[in-house]
């Protein structure tokens, strides 16, 4: 049934209006010249469209589906903000483009940058990082470069909680640092004693999610903040979770100086199946040298310029970490972020976390009044909070993903299993402040409905799926066999 | 509420639920002296109408320049349907595909990339990509490292370029892998815009990273570099434009075994150009090295009947199992431009790109034989290329250009001066298939003009 | 091939199965006289490339000109979702949805519109599009025709229409029914631009046609008319600009009963102007009347397992079952269109298109007292308007607004000479929501300058 | 399960960045004004999109499925022709543009005309008619002028064969004709006797579609043109199966007067769940004066105007039919159907009636070949043909309609059923030249499949379909309730 389009090709189709064949001269040596053609599908373009467009409907997403996956702010992000980007202006722009003849573009990155650091508070900011992952990146290796500048060479370590996203170990990793990871405190806010024991003259920093990955706020941020920086540590902010606090508190006075946010997050770009996003990076006054390339500013005519378009070093920023891709970052992302903040003005932002905040503390509230587990119950929920199904675990056996399974026969995306860590059988569930409440009621029912089912039958949870296009893939057999492409599976045959 | 979908009573039945009166009261956990009632400087909400008629004119505010610059990102032409399937609601708002019974759409549409970037590139295994060709370089020269064992005795490890590696793909390298005692070297090229054949002896470096074409457009003697690689253990990554690999051979090809990893930039298929980003880059390698390989990758699989599906596969690689252990930090990629890629290559096929890459093949020969017939206007490098090529002025190119830019509409191409001082009077160009006669024939005369020749 | 999937082994297979050699043979069957090798004058084919920059050279060789011109063509802002989902394969590459289970998007999407349509107008029953405005006037004469007890006696029939109904609309009312003994007789107007109250006694008409706001922009005392109507038995044909049901009172609430058919062009629903088409005209009426409805009408019923669907009824009125003695000829009708307003209509709501048309009467009030101040220059008739207006210049309209499209990039409204020479001085004008208070000071000034003022 | 979006609907949500509420002075007499908002849905922008994105995957469409739907050419519409009428360029002009300002658009029906003038071999083509049934309309209308003007007064008979598609004897009616259906012979031809026989001084003309709606070439065309002729009528040939002979034949050179086209069908655009379509329609010679308005013709300067943009008759066209609605048709579709043409070129276009019939004839023979009935086995097929499964219905007791209701299980469109009236339990099947030969092997392998079932189990068939998102609907019980919309089920109910 599952037939990939290299099922549905045949050799030879040509079947093409785009590039009709004509007669070649090619002044290339034939030693360097490929034998023989690529084996790519050959089919006409109703099959592609059919073929792409039939599988795509296989795909849960926001535009049909309740999608509360922790973390990941699947919200609406508006068709308009969509719209704005894809004007061919912006779309037929060469990276490389004078400086003269992208003045409009320029123009977005400047007031974008503006708005970002009234909403976060920094002095700076640089739009290059391509996602949060690289946008952390970019942070630590500013945080590295600041402290070697200041003749600070031993401090190699970065200090991390343990619900922390796997991004902000591996990142520091790849910048170079060593990674320690501090627990939780009962409370769900980190462990201070143990972040104080850890603190020493080899800190290079701390990376904080706030709030957390738990859906927790850190409680006793500032205080956190000035133990960091007593000990000769900067503070880096994770800004994944900006929806839960935009435009209401802002990470510099909360003491970090760098930060990085997802703007396919907290600022309208969709997130097609995986990226692309945008993870610019906001620092304090002192970090600004080390910014990455390019960077644009405001020349003494009122033109603006990339600085760093062609240069890797700059007079401006003689101490920049460098180019993080080879040009200026995702600009149709920055072009969305921007046209959302126009859309939504301060006064919006300000309602994106005041209802996402609303709508986790409503779900949160309606799942604990049916028996369900927060995994702190003593804690406001923020824009997203932790269940721990591990109840119905030992009651009927079925575990946190049997019952995610379960939830797309219902027509929920599940929420976020298996994370953070260190809470048993958890969910982490963001409903996000554009889901209507009869979406949110109709989630917690099904989730009461799903458990009555555990009670009853587990097989119908650890069966489940029944409705999508496939039933429990087998994961296991994947890593096994390794079928990673058409090709391989046919050497694998023959 | 602009999206915000609750009425007032909504928001009552909600707040009674929770037992409070007010939403402001849900965070009374942030520091009172941290909350703001209000943040200075931001705008008023503006009407959807008045936002997308502000930024149709940002959009359209700088006049629109003929392209005949490349250098990394191409102006080809992208098929319509492209973005019409790319853009569905069902591809374009759906995240990772970690629950795979729900996203066999993205899954199985990744599956099929993978399959058709290692048909072109030869390779066992792609990713499902990176975030553009730049840093898919970095990755693969950190894979290099980690896959290296005599990587896995030292502490510093040099990795060497050819010459004419895109100079920001070396600087993206650097900033990505200065962290790691990573040092990198340039060979130097001959006269011809190719890397002088004068290899080092003495301690080989871990890798050598081999771009073809080359940044100047020139095609290098790749079967001598990999031979030359082979023969003193150099882990072989190649950078490669994979528009080329229509007409170029794989470099799984190249002399002597051919490259072990091969990157790029998947933006000449079906990716606008959009000022550099988003795109994607790819990575595919040799299956040896695939739990080396950073990113999301997808395998083939059965469902609990035996149906075949798609799942994320070799996640223990990724930084939300291995943490500061992982192959990479990547999380997010660049999965919608994938989709327009995937789009792309299955609308075209393999004689299509091959079409299409002939064309840009011939329409910069086209464009380098008309400019060369003004005055002392001359290909500053002799041998073949693909798509891109240098040429050489009488005057500063950059002047030249700007006169061209400003004067005549054209975007001359990049004088590359600012990369390679000793080349400042040099430009370099590229005609893709979407330039026609006339537009080549308008550049020669404004050439003309503007040299007074 | 293009678009035609076919390797030549396909057709090979395809003509052995057949027992022919050639598709040629095929075609046997048609007398070789009319077979024509080749026929004269067309083109090449032209690559997609190449087509679509000649169309956006040819869509956009006109100076765009602001648009203060309305007359059944308004400049609305349409929301960005709306063609985003209004595109979807699903919706636009399938056909009238006669097989109900493979069509119940289409169908419930149909429905739905059908009760928006009925909820502005509001009357009973909708129909799922005719083919515009134009058409649907004409559709409602004729089914006011066949429902007439008093028309089924006679052969020859009279319909009044009043003052100020669109002369483009008459023009197709009167193409459409002539062929079947129907005269179309207008009221004249007043000089305030409406309808003169002094309706005429003697052997009353079938029906009247009254057009709410007029061709002028002009309220009507549709109470009147409308009680002139019930007290003579005379059918009354309503003529509506939807968007100005989010304001004004819906025709069934016109005095002593209301109209008994509604029609107009659902146009301003999320529907470009392109030129006048494609759009959709609607027609609703009430409920005894429904079998008299032309068109496709969608029903809600249910499936063997007692779940809602949706299909399409009433088909015995239709011209597959019917033939000759159908309701009308319409077949494909314009479901595409339909399917934007739904759209439009869904995302707007009532909130929203009463504040659209609301923000359009402001503006167009803004500009004509912006334009009024200048010299002479007034409204040409007393008394409220939705958001269209007559100004009367000093000098013949054509000219002035020809001045302002040549020298001034404006479209400065409808010269109404040729509709109504008396009018010849008259520009009728429009301001929709879109216009900015720039855009209006930009006439004002321009005026001034061309006429000197 | 099946929610409306009025089910979603909650009033004074205002959930929308479209229009936010300010105040406003209407300067309408109260008397007027509307006394309660109208009862439209009150949804979030994400509501409606979710909500029609997730309905929109209930359709089959050319984008999903094969849709053999017969006299419909349900074939692939390159999206270049859709992208082309999309520039904003086209979609901004406003109908009554001063033609200085409308070039453009103007040139693009100028060569739009010239090319169907080619094609039809017509002296003039007039491009307002909105769709094929408005063509016919115009076309007749045209005739009757005509023949009004030559003192023709009696003509008031229009000759239609018994197998027409139901708008031309409706459109005849509409234009106040007279209709005589004429029988066909069992060759599938029209009855050339009772043809002879129903002519006379009253025949205003004959209606044909050629080939004809049984997908056959009425083999004696010239001989029953000439008939007609001599008999003093016109002919109006019905286009809307043009993708048999397009590039070919020349309906001129049959003989016809007058002719209309279905853009949607033959020229690319797609069908929109039900149009928009286009059907230009094209006259001989002696007809042209009678043409509708608008009419677009060359200046002396070699700009173009647009004759009758105002005017209601013109000095060029003063015995013009006049308007066919309120402008001057659907432009949208004119300009995709000039894309196509460009798209495929005279060559390509041939091959479109090459490969229509090919498949056609393909998908037929095997049909035969397995056992299906063909109604006219000795005859050609044409880009379309008929099967009757009065066999299939005698032995198994299964109608057209269960075997269409099968055929979606199979995830095909079934083809067009009990059409033409005349052949018993019929199909008429239309492949189209863009559907590959796997796609024409699948659906004969469902038909026998199908077939296979009838004769196990026919409550297979008879309770089909079984995995659409309803199963067979109750047509019976929609016209007895006439729920026609939210309102009315609400009045209902009350
Ligand atoms: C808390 C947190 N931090 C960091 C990231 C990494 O961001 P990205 O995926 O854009 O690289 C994510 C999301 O994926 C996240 O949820
Ligand atoms: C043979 C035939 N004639 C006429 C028509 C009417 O065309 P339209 O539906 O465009 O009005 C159709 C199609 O619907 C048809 O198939």
């Amino acid at each position: 049934m599952t037939r990939t389009i290299y099922d549905k090709s045949k050799g030879a189709r040509e079947a093409s209006a785009q590039a009709r064949a004509r007669d070649h001269q090619l002044d290339i040596p034939k030693a360097l010249l490929r034998a023989s053609s690529p084996d790519l599908p050959e089919v006409a373009e109703l099959t592609a469209v059919r073929h792409y467009t039939s599988i795509s409907q296989k795909n849960f997403s926001i535009d049909t589906r309740f999608y509360p996956l922790g973390s990941c702010t699947m919200k609406y992000n508006p068709r308009a903000a969509h719209k704005v980007a894809l004007d061919p202006g912006f779309l037929g722009r060469h990276p490389l483009a004078p400086d003269e003849f992208d003045q409009g573009f320029l123009q977005v990155r400047m007031e974008l940058e503006a708005h970002l650091k009234r909403l976060t508070g920094m002095a700076a900011v640089s739009l290059t990082p391509m996602a949060g992952a690289q946008g952390e990146f970019a942070g630590l290796s500013i945080m590295r470069a600041y402290l070697l500048s200041e003749g600070q060479t031993e401090r190699d370590e970065i200090l991390v909680p343990e619900a922390a996203h796997g991004t902000n170990p591996a990142s520091a990793a790849m910048c170079g640092f060593k990674v320690r990871e501090i627990p939780l405190a009962a409370s769900g806010d980190i462990d201070e004693e143990a972040l104080k024991a850890a603190l020493s003259e080899r800190t290079a920093g701390l990376m904080l999610t706030n709030p957390s990955t738990c859906g927790l706020f850190e409680q006793r941020i500032v205080e956190i903040a000035r133990a960091v920086h007593e000990a000769g540590g900067l503070l880096y902010y994770d800004g994944a979770n900006l929806n839960a606090i935009v435009g209401r508190v802002r990470p510099a006075d909360m003491g970090f100086d760098v930060i990085h946010m997802n703007l396919h997050k907290t600022f309208a770009t969709p997130h097609g199946g995986g990226g692309p996003g945008a993870g610019p990076i906001g620092v304090v006054e002192r970090l600004k040298a080390f910014l990455p390339m390019p960077y644009a500013r405001y020349m003494d005519d009122g033109s603006i310029e990339l600085e760093g378009r062609f240069e890797q070093t700059t007079n401006a920023h003689p101490s920049s970490i460098g180019r993080l891709s080879a040009f200026g970052g995702n600009a149709g992302v920055l072009i969305r972020a921007l046209a959302y903040i126009r859309l939504l003005g301060g006064e919006g932002l300000r309602r994106v976390s005041s209802h996402a905040v609303l709508a986790a503390a409503y779900v949160a509230k309606r799942l604990a009044d049916a028996g369900f587990e927060l995994a702190w119950p003593d804690r406001r929920a923020t824009h997203e909070f932790v269940i721990s199904l591990k109840k119905e675990y030992k009651d009927y056996g079925v575990t946190a993903l049997d019952f995610s399974k379960r939830l797309l026969d219902y027509g929920f995306h599940p929420p976020t299993n298996y994370f953070p860590l260190l809470v048993p059988e958890c969910f982490l569930i963001e409903p996000t402040e554009t889901e209507s409440l009869e979406e949110l009621d109709a989630f917690v029912e099904a989730m009461i409905a799903i458990r009555g089912e555990a009670a009853k039958d587990p097989t119908i949870l650890t069966n489940a799926p029944h409705t999508t296009p496939v039933s429990r893939l087998d994961e296991v057999k994947a890593v096994k066999t390794l079928d990673l492409g058409v090709h391989l599976r046919e050497a694998h045959q023959s | 509420m602009p999206y915000i979908p609750h009425t007032k009573t909504c928001v009552e039945t909600m707040l009674a639920n929770i037992g409070e009166q007010e939403i402001d009261a849900l965070f009374d956990e942030i520091p009172p002296t941290l909350q703001l009632s209000h943040i200075e400087g931001l705008p008023e909400g503006q009407d959807e109408l008045d936002v997308l008629r502000d930024f149709a004119e940002i959009a359209n505010r700088d006049p629109k320049l003929i392209c005949f610059a490349g250098a990394g990102s191409y102006d080809h032409h992208i098929p319509a349907a492209v973005w019409d399937v790319t853009g569905r609601g069902e591809f374009m708002t759906s995240y990772t595909p970690y629950q795979g019974e729900a996203s066999q759409g993205t899954l199985q549409l990744l599956y099929e990339y993978q399959s058709m970037m290692c048909a072109l590139t030869g390779q066992d295994v792609s990713n499902a990509s990176v975030y553009d060709g730049g840093t898919a370089l970095a990755e693969a020269v950190l894979m290099a490292i980690r896959s290296s064992p005599r990587a896995r005795r030292a502490k510093r490890f040099e990795v060497l370029a050819a010459s004419g590696v895109h100079p920001h793909y070396l600087a993206a390298v650097n900033t990505c892998v200065s962290g790691q005692g990573i040092t990198l070297r340039s060979l130097a090229m001959n006269d011809d815009g190719v890397t002088r054949q004068d290899l080092p002896d003495g301690e080989p470096p871990i890798a050598l990273i081999v771009q073809q074409p080359n940044v100047f457009g020139r095609l290098e003697d790749v079967d001598a570099l990999s031979r030359w690689a082979k023969a003193h253990g150099v882990m072989l990554i190649a950078v490669v434009n994979p528009m080329s690999l229509a007409l170029l051979k794989t470099p799984a090809d190249w002399g002597d075994g051919g490259a072990d990893i091969v990157c790029g930039d998947g933006q000449p298929f079906g990716v606008p150009m959009a000022s550099g980003g988003p795109t994607h880059g790819f990575i595919t390698c040799r299956k040896s090295l695939v739990r080396q390989l950073p990113g999301r990758i997808v395998g083939r699989t059965e469902d609990h009947q035996g149906r075949t599906g798609f799942v994320l596969t070799l996640q223990a690689r990724e930084q939300h199992i291995r943490r500061a252990k992982a192959t990479s930090n990547i999380c997010t990629n660049q999965g919608l431009l994938v989709t327009a890629s995937t789009l792309y290559l299955s609308i075209m096929g393999a004689s299509g790109i091959r079409e299409i890459a002939a064309r840009c093949h011939e329409n910069t020969r086209q464009l380098t034989r008309a400019l060369c017939g003004l005055g002392d206007v001359e290909r500053r490098f002799a041998g073949p290329v693909f798509h891109e090529d240098v040429i050489r002025l009488p005057r500063p190119a950059s002047d030249v250009s700007a006169a061209l830019a400003r004067d005549w509409g054209i975007f001359a191409g990049i004088p590359l001066g600012s990369w390679y001082p000793e080349l400042d009077d040099c430009l370099l160009v590229c005609a893709t298939e979407k330039r026609t006669d006339s537009e080549i024939e308008h550049y020669r005369h404004a050439l003309r003009e503007v040299l007074g020749a």
